[in-house]
């Protein structure tokens, strides 16, 4: 049964091109992030302590003195291994940074925050969800009590606040996505659970004597599987643009960490200076990541949601 | 006897990514003044499509009115521009529908929706189209029809609301009215009541009317002429008495089994095997042949044609009715 | 609006079938038009003047980064606030404003303080010793008044005593002020620590107790004791948290249902405050009660030929009101004032070699506009600490000096700086008593092969250790993890490795950095230290042996001869002895090398045409009342920057014309139907 | 109804406590005293200075009860953390900030004109804006123009805001000069500074909106109501505009009437990217700060608006859908 909806759900997709095409480019920077990823097993030049991937090894560029516009050459400080091209494609910002390469950097962070805050989230809204929907009685009124107060929160207030007392960096700011983002979820969940409860196959499996736990997590639990995967992959553009805002107004990830919302932020005033490529650079980039994902996102959900399914 | 409707070959396909579904396949029936016509068969078998292209309803895309003449009262309803065609629908022709739960708009009083359906076919001023729904809601037989008019939707019983919806489908007096399911989401206790005001009200205003339903018992109550559909064809059409006294077809002789007998008590019911075929990937030859007792090899490759096989009762099958063609 | 309308429609042929057009398009369509309309007649209209009509007051204009923090004298930290707050508050002394090097003159001071050392017994664990008391006894001018404000009876501002200044000074010992200055004082005026900690005790301070230290023999005469001599304290004297303030202000808008002394300055200086919106602007008026002061007639050497002394004896200040718009980023600034809207910028980073030529000079289309530029020498250094209790770099003098070699500062301003720092020779930076032009570092010109015998001088030829035979390892500390910290790091390891060194780095938090520094732990990092005020000695200190982390002498150098002439310097007079000893404590340093001395990052300003007598300063003071503006200059610059594009505007909604086709086309394809 | 609403507001008693027990947590347990007292100190801070600080914002209370005599030897139990901040909250006795040295309350005063000044119309002009343009396309249902349209949509809400904001503002206001770079104005010369921001708010949130909106409509377009419309002979943008549109209102408003409260919130990108002195950099400035009073204090009075927010959506239903009545 399962089996025939995925398949079902893979061929609707399979037909739809740009949902296609976006999962092509999905795929595509999954495997960069992939490779930044991955420590290189090329061995440092001078000791330097630098944590190197696969990425760093393949794309990193010398440093150059300041602004250099794309297709420059490199130059000043020779080093000439471990370079695919010796030019610098889309040019260096104010510090002499391969504006590609630090694109490049940013597809990591990006899938961790677009990634990583749902599945902590996913992992409070099951539990809490499940949990509720499933016991009723107390155990509901205290879950829906925790969130009542949790949605009464605006979230971009609880994240700052949360941001505030907590260090700086990108694992916390994952954590403070995911904790302010799972009530939405846990609603969800919540209502499919308390409907999977009353099937009859569920009460089939009871009177089989399937412990609570058993039945949570072997019947219910798949029953909202959907919802999950359609929440994160629904969630993803939001979370990866979110991080791009919030480093911006200084608040998101560390510098040192490859991130978009740096690069905009460094980026914001050279326009003036009709220096484009380094704001074009962390833009496109930034862009056809959420772009891929939000059209692979809609048609994920018209084909795994059965209520759409039927509609 | 002067038809009010003629269909001629009409056919009504859908466009969709995975075919084109012949909804619709070349169907020709007709309904006269003060008649009416009982269109019978299985869901999805095409009936409501024929009604929706009627009214040039088909939503557009992916449904199309390929081919065909539909002619209501003289006019040709196919080639009019839709400007025309807005002033046919609810006035020339009306519809009611299977759901009147939905079929009402939840946010407008009841009064606000007959009046508006008044006054897009008439100049009359507000109080005279007010005067004429509480008369027609009154005639429905709602009690306290001036009361009624300020409620909503959802303050009235499923057979109230449907009966409020024929109400708005006759106040302007309608040639056709189309009645698609009219009873099939009502209590049986209400069906009777509905059945009869529509019958009454047909009596009263000459109006011809096509009613399209799958139970057997209905059409015996009210139809005058009985047209059997399946797969988006008329497979035996002919007066109401002639079909039920001697069905040819086997899809309707197949209808008629399966409804629970009064003197046989014992016998297991009835049922036509297999599934009604897809519109995208209807058969060739008869569209029967797959589900068929009596097929032959001819039905798996040639269409039976519809052919007479008593005065007005026409019948398409190879086996029963073939021989003459 | 009808005839807009069918003429949008247009002749023969209109884009749209008007006979079949319904109520609903009809509504649509009269407001796409009525945002066309707007758009092309409003917006180009509305200009892009930031501030309201201008009034025949003269107006300076100049950008904020944020907020004050606050206007009470007593607690500004920041420079944003000592910026504003140095406007309304004169101190006792002012630092000249052509003056370079830096030096004071009196402000609100008659004229310079008579100064005496003395001694006194002081009994200490049964011992009398014999300790160097300072006294100072300040003058101040007979026609310096508060600025009118209500606090006062009638709203009349009254006349300043010494008992003022003494007042002022208790607060910073107030832990109820939470004063940021308190630490320019605390030790030095002879019992103030006694103060603090007896109101910290009580928790109220109570500003009848006397302080031995602080002592009005009359009105206008204010004497203090200093427990050492500091002749540096004229300097303490000189910064906005000894101003005066009237203890009514502080009184009247600290009660419990005002806006606070903090929101609501009243001093003496050339300024008032007429208006502070946060995050938007504050403005500054003419204070009508401030002292007749002229511009200064003397200046370094070039301010005549500038033209800085044109205005020289005019009565001060110039302008009627100082606009202060509070930009938090960078670019609308640049922005701003390339629009004409702000008097002055900065050259931001990203724009610095487009802004400034090679030569260091302003580019051409800059130059075109009228816009000139001062390069003026802030107050810094920074510099690459070694520890000197690392029992590798500490001992070994030639090690150090081979590294200070090998360092390549010349490109590390190229790379890092847009190259528009200063070589540093020494611990000075220009501006300072003490600085010498001439000083050549013999460390600090790049030569690998002198740094290569040095090397092997050390023990360490090839980077091999001599005795061991192993390549030499040092750590390299940094306390953030940016990339910026990063690059430097590399960059400064690689000039290090040429000597055969193995260098690792060591990346820390900022505590666990300061942690290191504090216990000694770390070999080696890099610094920057900025003046608190313009004597030797604010840097010179972060050498002084006693002053080893935690305080600010992070490599906790401790040299006898070094430290001997710092307490010696310290007491002294700016005389040509005192730059004696100063030269010879930066020769010690040079040979010494606990340092890798690297740069003085100078500031750049932009100034327009209009804007008159501007001149940087690297310490905040009250040098708006300066300033002069040509309104007429400034009223043609903007008016020839400022024209708005309409053509774009007549493309855009063209485009968006074409866009809206398939619509419109849709729309007729169906009717016809 | 008023009933109703007493009822509502009563049970919204339980949530603003726990909203205040979250901002305890946050701020009080999360957060080390001496850390902020700190950064609040400027420059070289004495220990002794630390000290005086944090006793003075009474950080050095026990958290829960003060079983410590006081100065008069009483013992006061609930002069703790706790207690204080939880009265602090709940009677409105908002703190000064830290930073600013400004009761929370005054800066709010001075902060949430500016902000409406700029949310507001932006609200109101994008419902204006999108909701015809998704009225529109819902008309075009079907045929490719709905399809161009939709992936347009999706295009312009895969463009983060940042770049409508720094593109918008460098060609609309640096190329072509129409409006101020940056800036703000109290009174009638405001508006002159709010037409670029509140451009720019429109046109970022114009894809989503016009989605969201389209999606709203295509369900009501396939209700049963409206095939019942039509085949009563209304015309097809009578359809959509009288009958659709008011019951697409429902959704419509749910969504609309909860993000009211935002109002108040104020755009913190914009305000920030274009000098308008509103709650946004309010907030934006605490957080540089760390200035916890004014951070504390806005999570608070925001969840309260959010929550008379709800309250005004389940109200206002009763506008739009006869369905939904008081009991």
């Amino acid at each position: 049964m399962a089996e025939s909806h995925l398949q079902i759900a893979i061929k609707r997709i399979k037909r739809d091109r740009l949902a296609v095409s976006g999962f092509c480019v999905i795929c595509l920077f999954a495997f960069i992030a992939f490779l930044d990823s991955i420590p290189s097993p090329r061995r440092d030049v001078g000791g330097v302590q630098w944590t190197r991937t696969v990425l760093d090894a393949l794309f990193q560029k010398e440093v150059e003195i300041s602004y250099s516009p794309p297709m420059t050459m490199t130059g000043i400080l020779n080093r000439t291994e471990f370079q695919l091209k010796s030019r610098h494609l889309l040019g260096t910002n104010n510090l002499g940074e391969d504006v590609l390469y630090n694109a490049l950097k940013g597809v990591r962070t990006a899938f961790i925050i677009g990634i990583v805050p749902s599945v902590i989230a996913a992992f409070f809204a099951i539990i809490l969800g499940l949990l509720a929907g499933y016991y009723g009685g107390w155990v509901d009124d205290i879950i829906q009590y925790i969130y009542q107060v949790l949605s009464s929160i605006p979230g971009i207030l609880l994240l700052i606040a949360m941001l505030m007392v907590m260090e700086r960096g990108l694992w916390q700011l994952c954590f403070a996505l995911g904790v302010t983002s799972w009530v939405g979820l846990c609603r969800l969940i919540r209502g499919e659970a308390l409907k999977v409860k009353s099937m009859e196959y569920i009460e089939a499996a009871r009177a089989l004597g399937a412990s609570d736990l058993r039945l949570l997590f072997r019947h219910i639990l798949p029953n909202v599987m959907y919802l999950v995967i359609i929440e994160i992959t629904l969630d993803f553009s939001s979370l990866v643009m979110s991080e791009a805002v919030l480093t911006y107004i200084g608040i998101g990830v560390e510098p040192g960490t490859g991130s978009w919302g740096r690069m905009i932020m460094m980026a914001d005033r050279e326009l003036a200076n009709s220096i484009w490529w380094n704001l074009t650079g962390a833009s496109v980039f930034l862009f056809a990541l959420v772009l891929a994902f939000n059209l692979f996102a809609d048609a994920l959900r018209d084909a795994l949601d059965p209520r759409l399914r039927e509609g | 006897m002067e038809q009010v409707l003629k269909i001629e070959d009409l056919r009504t396909h859908f466009f969709t990514g995975e075919g084109v579904a012949r909804a619709v396949d070349g169907v020709s029936v007709s309904v006269g003044k003060n008649r009416t016509l009982g269109l019978v068969g299985e869901s999805g078998c095409g009936k409501s499509v024929t009604a929706l292209s009627i009214l040039r309803l088909i939503p557009s895309p992916p449904g199309k009115i390929v081919d065909g003449k539909i002619t209501l009262s003289g006019k040709d309803i196919l080639s009019l521009p839709e400007v025309e065609m807005r002033d046919i629908r609810g006035k020339l022709a009306s519809m009611i529908f299977q759901e009147p739960m939905t079929s009402l708009n939840p946010v407008f009083t009841i009064g606000t929706q007959i009046i508006e359906a008044v006054r897009i076919h008439t100049d009359m001023g507000k109080a005279e189209a007010r005067e004429i729904a509480t008369e027609y809601l009154s005639k429905v037989g709602i009690p306290a029809p001036a009361e009624s008019m300020s409620q909503y939707p959802h303050q009235l019983s499923g057979g109230m609301k449907q009966r409020v919806m024929i109400a708005m489908a006759l106040c302007l007096k309608p040639a056709l009215l189309i009645a698609d399911e009219p009873t099939t989401a009502l209590d049986v206790t209400i069906q009777a009541g509905i059945l009869r005001l529509i019958k009454d009200l047909q009596a009263e205003t000459g109006t011809a009317v096509l009613l399209i339903t799958h139970d057997l018992g209905i059409i015996a109550e009210m139809a005058d002429e009985v047209a059997v559909m399946y797969a988006g064809k008329v497979v035996e059409s002919g007066p109401c008495n002639s079909i039920f006294s001697s069905f040819v077809h086997p899809y309707t002789e197949g209808l008629f089994k399966s409804l629970p007998s009064r003197t046989e008590r014992r016998r297991k019911l009835y049922t036509i095997s297999g599934t009604v075929p897809s519109a995208l990937r209807f058969p060739p030859g008869c569209r029967f042949h797959t589900r068929c007792p009596l097929a032959i090899e001819k039905c798996k490759s040639e269409e039976p044609p519809l052919v007479d096989v008593d005065s007005g009762h026409r019948c398409a099958c190879w086996v029963r009715a073939g021989g003459s063609a | 609006m009808k005839s807009i309308f069918s003429q949008l429609q247009g002749g023969k042929g209109g884009l749209v079938n008007l006979s079949s057009m319904n109520f609903v398009d009809r509504k649509v369509k009269k407001i796409l038009v009525l945002a066309v309309l707007f758009l092309m007649a409003f917006v180009p209209s509305c200009g892009n003047n930031p501030y309201p009509p201008e009034s025949d007051k003269l107006i300076g204009y100049t950008a904020l980064g944020e907020d004050p923090r606050t206007l009470d004298p007593a607690q500004s930290s920041d420079t944003t606030s000592a910026e504003i707050l140095c406007q309304f508050y004169d101190s006792l002394y002012q630092n000249a404003y052509l003056d370079r090097p830096y030096g004071v003159v009196p402000a609100l001071a008659a004229n310079y303080p008579e100064k005496r050392i003395f001694y006194e017994n002081v009994q200490e664990k049964g011992k009398t010793k014999e300790l160097a008391r300072m006294e100072y006894v300040f003058k101040l001018r007979d026609d310096i008044y508060f600025q009118d404000d209500p606090c006062f009876p009638g709203g009349k501002g009254r006349r300043v005593t010494a008992n003022d200044v003494i007042y002022s000074i208790k607060r910073l010992a107030d832990p109820a002020v939470r004063s940021t200055g308190y630490w320019l004082v605390a030790g030095k005026i002879k019992g103030i620590n006694d103060f603090f900690n007896k109101a910290a005790a009580t928790g109220k301070a109570d500003y009848s107790l006397e302080i031995e230290g602080l002592k009005a023999i009359n009105d206008r005469t204010l004497k203090i004791i200093l427990t050492e001599p500091f002749p540096a304290f004229i300097y303490v004297m000189s910064m906005p948290y000894t101003a005066p303030v009237p203890r009514e202000a502080v009184e009247y808008y600290n009660a419990p249902d005002r806006e606070g002394f903090s929101r609501h300055p009243v001093g003496t200086g050339a300024y008032r405050l007429k208006s502070w919106k946060r995050q938007h602007r504050i403005i500054m008026e003419r204070s009508p009660s401030f002292r007749k002061e002229y511009y200064p007639s003397t200046g370094a050497p070039g301010d005549r030929e500038s033209g800085l002394l044109d205005d020289a004896g005019k009565q001060l200040p110039f302008l009627d009101e100082v606009w202060y718009t509070i930009i938090s980023t960078g670019q609308p600034i640049w922005l701003l004032f390339l629009q004409g809207y702000l008097d002055a910028s900065g050259v931001p980073q990203e724009q610095f070699d487009r802004v400034v030529t090679k030569n260091m000079e302003l580019s051409n289309q800059f130059v075109k506009k009228g816009i000139s530029l001062e390069i003026a020498s802030d107050l810094d250094i920074y510099y690459l600490a070694f520890n000197m209790r690392d029992p590798i770099l500490g001992k070994n003098k030639y090690l150090r000096q081979a590294l200070s070699l090998s360092y390549d500062t010349d490109l590390y301003n190229q790379i890092f700086l847009n190259g528009r720092a200063i070589n540093a020779q020494g611990p000075l930076p220009p501006g300072v008593f003490g600085y010498d032009p001439k000083l050549k570092n013999p460390s600090k010109t790049r030569d690998l092969v002198k740094a290569k015998e040095l090397m092997a001088k050390a023990g360490y030829p090839g980077g091999m250790d001599a005795k061991t035979g192993r390549q030499l390892e040092l750590v390299y500390d940094i306390g953030s993890d940016s990339t910026r910290a990063r690059e430097v790091a590399t960059f400064d390891m690689r000039c290090f490795e040429q000597l055969g060194i193995k260098m690792k780095l060591q990346v820390n938090t900022w505590s666990q950095h300061l942690e290191r520094s504090h216990k000694g732990t770390f070999q080696m990092f890099s610094l920057g230290w900025i003046a608190d005020y313009p004597d030797p000695e604010n840097f010179l200190q972060l050498l002084y042996g006693p002053n080893a982390p935690p305080n600010p002498n992070s490599s906790a150098f401790a040299n006898p001869e070094y430290d001997r002439l710092y307490e010696k310097m310290k007491g002294m007079e700016n005389t040509p002895e005192r730059e004696a000893v100063i030269h010879r404590m930066v020769e010690i340093a040079i040979e010494e090398c606990p340092w890798i001395f690297n740069v003085h990052s100078p500031s750049y300003v932009l100034r327009h045409s209009w804007n008159k007598n501007g001149k940087s300063h690297s310490i905040s003071g009250n040098y708006r009342k300066y300033v002069r503006c040509d309104p007429e200059m400034r009223r043609a610059y903007r008016k020839a920057e400022n024209k708005p594009n309409r053509a774009a505007l007549f493309y855009a909604v063209a485009l968006l014309l074409v866009l809206s086709a398939p619509a419109i086309v849709n729309k007729y394809v169906r009717r016809r139907k | 109804m008023i009933h109703y609403i007493v009822r509502r507001l009563l049970l919204a008693v339980p949530t603003v406590l726990g909203v205040c027990l979250v901002t305890f947590l946050l701020f009080n347990v999360f957060a080390s005293p001496e850390a902020v007292a700190r950064k609040q100190l400027g420059k070289n801070p004495t220990p002794a200075q630390v000290k005086a600080w944090v006793t003075a914002h009474g950080m050095d209370k026990p958290m829960f009860f003060n079983l410590n005599p006081g100065k008069d030897g009483s013992i006061r139990p609930f002069d703790s953390r706790f207690w204080n901040h939880m009265t602090e909250l709940l009677l409105f006795r908002f703190p000064e900030s830290d930073y600013l040295h400004e009761k929370v309350i005054d800066l709010l005063k001075q902060k949430i004109v500016p902000s409406l000044t700029i949310t507001v119309p932006a609200f109101l002009l994008s419902i204006l804006v999108t909701l015809p343009i998704a009225l529109l396309i819902a008309y075009y249902r079907g045929t490719y123009i709905d399809r161009l349209a939709l992936l347009i949509c999706v295009i312009l809400m895969s463009i983060v805001i940042l770049n409508y904001i720094i593109v918008g503002q460098y060609l609309l206001a640096v190329v072509f000069k129409y409006f101020p770079i940056y800036g703000y104005d109290f009174g009638v010369g405001a508006w002159k500074f709010l037409l670029l921001p509140v451009i720019l708010a429109v046109a970022s949130g114009l894809g989503g909106g016009v989605r969201f909106y389209r999606t709203v409509m295509l369900n009501e377009v396939r209700a049963d109501y409206v095939r019942t419309a039509m085949a009563k002979g209304v015309s097809e943008e009578g359809v959509l505009f009288k009958h659709v549109l008011k019951n697409a209102m429902i959704p419509i408003l749910t969504v609309t009437v909860l993000s009211i409260p935002f109002l108040i919130t104020g755009s913190l990108l914009l305000e920030m990217y274009f000098g308008i002195p509103g709650m946004g950099n309010l907030m934006l400035n605490a957080i540089n700060s760390h200035d916890y009073p004014v951070i504390r204090t806005l999570v608070y009075i925001y969840s309260l608006l959010y929550i008379a927010g709800s309250i005004l959506t389940d109200i206002s239903y009763t506008l739009v859908d006869p369905r939904v009545v008081f009991e």
